[in-house]
Parts: structure tokens; C-alpha cells; sequence
């Protein structure tokens, strides 16, 4: 799974992308938001407040219940500011 | 046709290039943003717009596909900039031409509401202060919103 | 600024010199209405457009300075051409600038829709079956009145 | 007082302006109105749906009851189809 971060989020987690294998138990994007929280404090900090976060899966908006898969590109951003 | 870009463009020639030869069209609505620069606002010295490549020409297609399926347009167009701006410079252009300028009026102004809440894209503004991510307005989500309502409305 | 000419106009170099030097504009509404044609109306070959000089500078100015007075614009223009013009002419321009986007919308609309209610202007279109002086369109009446219900309701 | 025709009220009346001295019982645009139409049947055809015509005195839209002078300029004209 690539995972790719912009804005803000790219600037505190000191990275644009990274490629990933979650566990199998991690089917969906609250799932793998949580799996990400645990697996390092960056990343528990920044997503702290999910509200503040949007999620793309394969390019399109994602909700919570949303699934993702293995070969996914899954992207994390706040809010856009373009226009 | 939408287009996202780092160079300047010309809206002279892209609205003439845009209804050239189609004499069904009788209203063409236009919209340009710029990099603003309110000297009360501290002295903007740049402006970067990053965006998500790939995800930006997709969401532009469906927005554009949406406001055809919405509005009887003859043409429309969407050019939106990324990269590094100073004040004065053009960000974005969302042309639309109809038959009646109502439709082009309402169909540009939902292109660019859209756009705005939708398009991934983030502002960096280098002040001399230094550089921060500009925050989402939340009179633009509710610009956005006066369309979703039209669709409850129709439903 | 207002404009009355027989001659054509370049809508980009009017919109790129209306803005230029002026960083507080963030937003750039322009509309631009040109002599439609559908072959379904039976043909438009040429369409002369009467005035009544003297009186049309006076009620485009008295207009823009209306728009002025209720939108924070930085500029605006108005450009309305008179005399023969073939499908595909350009007729008129309006082009607003604001620091934000929803006032230079509005106040692009409300010039036109007051512009085509009160400029006088009369369009004699030739067509294969002769020359007949254009209906005012009800519709437009309408479009302009819905400007004055915001005045009334702001009462 | 000068009078001015334009678009279809031009084409009909056969002129497009004329300098006229009204009597001195025509004080506003509809005492105006009503004495052209009995000085000519072209005019009182032309004007015959009052509804169907604009006036502007001195370039200003006017009423029937709007005050009509010796140095005006009246002008007579169909609702405008500019834009």
C-alpha cells in the first residue's frame, strides 16, 4: 500500500510517501489511520485531531467505513486552499 | 477541458480560442483568481501551491463533467496554476459559455465553489514572518453548499 | 469605467490591463456577450445595434457607479459596442475586480442584468426573411428585478 | 423642445428627430403624448399601445406625469434590447 501525505502533514511527519504492509486485520481507512497512530508518535500527534485530516483512496474522497487494500494508494491532506 | 499547469496563461487567448467558430454560444462568464496581497494582512511576499497530481485532474474532470450535466453549455474550461506565485499573478481561470448567460453565470460560479472545497490543493504563504499553510474557509465549504442544496431541493 | 464604441475590443488585454498593479484584487468576474446564431431561429445573417448617444453613457455610468456603491469592487468596466456586428461578435464586457470572488460575481451579474433593462440599445437583426427590430425579452426584466427585491428586503 | 425616435417608433414615424413647439397647456410627458397624437395619425398609430413605449427627458427615463420643458430633449423609444 503506497500512502502519500501533503500540506502541513508532509511537513510534521518529514515525508511526501512511503510504501506499507498493514496487517490483515486493518480492512478500512479508521482501521489503518488507528494502525498508523499506534505505530509511531509522528504520526499519533499529527492525527490527533481527525477532523482535521482528509482521506483519498485511489484518488477519490474516502470516508471512516471506507475500505482500503493492499494495493492501494491511500493520501492524507487537510482541508484544500485552492481556487 | 481542464488543464493544471505551472505556467501563466493568457485568458484573452483562451476564451477567443474557447467559443471561436461556435456561434451558438451568445453569454461566455469568466473567472480569474490572483495571488491578493492585503498590506493589512502582513506583507505577502510568494505564494506555492502544491497540489496532488494525478487526483487534481481527476476531481477537475468530474467537477467540469458535473456542471455539463447541470447547465447547458456550449464549452467550459478550467486552468488552474501550481508551484510558486507573487502577488498579482494569476492562480486560476474557470471559463463557461452558453447560449444564455444566465446558465454561464451559474455554471462558473459552481466551478469554481467546487473547486475550491474539492481541487487538491494547498496554499504555503511566505510572509515575513515567515512561511505558513493557509486554513480552509469555511465560507467556502458553505459557498459549495447552496449547490448540494439545489439537489435536495430537485430530489 | 464605461465604454461606448463601434470598434471591437480584446477582452484580455481589457482584463489584464484593469487589473494590473492592483494586488488587493483576489477575484476577477468577467462576462462577455457576443451575437449568437441558431440555425433553429432561421438564420441570423447580421444584426445592427441602434443607441441612443448620450443617454447610453449616462445609464452605464450611473450603473457602475450603482454596482460601486453596493459591492466593495476595486475596478470594473463596462464596454458596449453599437453598429453591424456578424454571429460570433463580440457585443458587450463587463469585468469586475474584488479582493473576493462572491462580490465581483454579483456585481458582474447585476451590470448586465441592469445594463439589458436599461441601456438604450435596440437590436435590428437581418435575417434570410428580412430585417425585424428584437422583442425586449421578458426574462430580462426579471433578472434585474431580483436585484431590486434585495433592496427592498434590506429596508 | 427637440424629440427623438429611435428603433421600430423611428422606422414607422419616418424620422429620427424633429424640434417642435408644443402650446403651453403641455406641462408633462403624457399632455405631450396627447397632443402629437392628435397633431398627426402617424403618431397616434405609432403610439397607440402606450405600453409599448419608453421616455426620457434629458436622457433620464420618465412618467406620464414627469414635467416636459421648452429646452427639453424628449426622447421616444421601445423597451431596450442592448447587452
Amino acid at each position: 500500500m503506497r500512502l502519500l501525505y501533503f500540506a502541513w502533514l508532509k511537513t510534521e511527519l518529514g515525508t511526501s510517501a512511503e510504501e506499507i504492509e498493514p496487517p490483515a486485520e486493518v480492512r478500512d481507512v479508521r482501521g489503518l489511520i488507528a494502525w498508523l497512530k499506534g505505530r509511531d508518535t509522528k504520526f499519533a500527534k499529527a492525527f490527533s485531531d481527525e477532523s482535521a485530516i482528509r482521506v483519498a483512496v485511489n484518488q477519490d474522497y474516502a470516508r471512516p467505513g471506507d475500505p482500503v487494500d493492499a494495493g492501494d494508494e491511500v493520501a492524507f491532506f487537510p482541508p484544500v486552499t485552492g481556487g | 477541458m481542464i488543464r493544471v499547469q505551472r505556467e501563466d496563461f493568457d485568458p484573452g487567448q483562451e476564451i477567443a480560442a474557447l467559443t471561436a467558430g461556435n456561434h451558438a454560444v451568445g453569454g461566455l462568464a469568466v473567472f480569474v483568481g490572483l495571488v491578493r496581497d492585503l498590506a493589512s494582512e502582513g506583507g505577502l511576499k510568494a505564494m506555492t501551491l502544491e497540489h496532488y497530481p494525478g487526483m487534481t485532474e481527476k476531481m477537475l474532470t468530474s467537477i467540469e463533467a458535473e456542471a455539463r450535466a447541470r447547465w447547458p453549455l456550449e464549452e467550459s474550461l478550467v486552468i488552474h496554476r501550481y508551484g510558486r506565485l507573487e502577488p498579482g499573478d494569476r492562480i486560476v481561470l474557470v471559463a463557461t459559455a452558453s447560449a444564455h448567460r444566465q446558465a454561464a453565470f451559474e455554471a462558473c460560479q459552481f466551478l469554481i465553489d467546487w473547486l475550491k472545497t474539492k481541487a487538491p490543493f494547498w496554499k504555503l504563504e511566505e510572509t515575513s514572518e515567515g512561511a505558513h499553510w493557509v486554513e480552509a474557509r469555511a465560507g467556502d465549504d458553505e459557498a459549495a453548499q447552496r449547490w448540494r442544496e439545489t439537489d435536495k431541493a430537485a430530489e
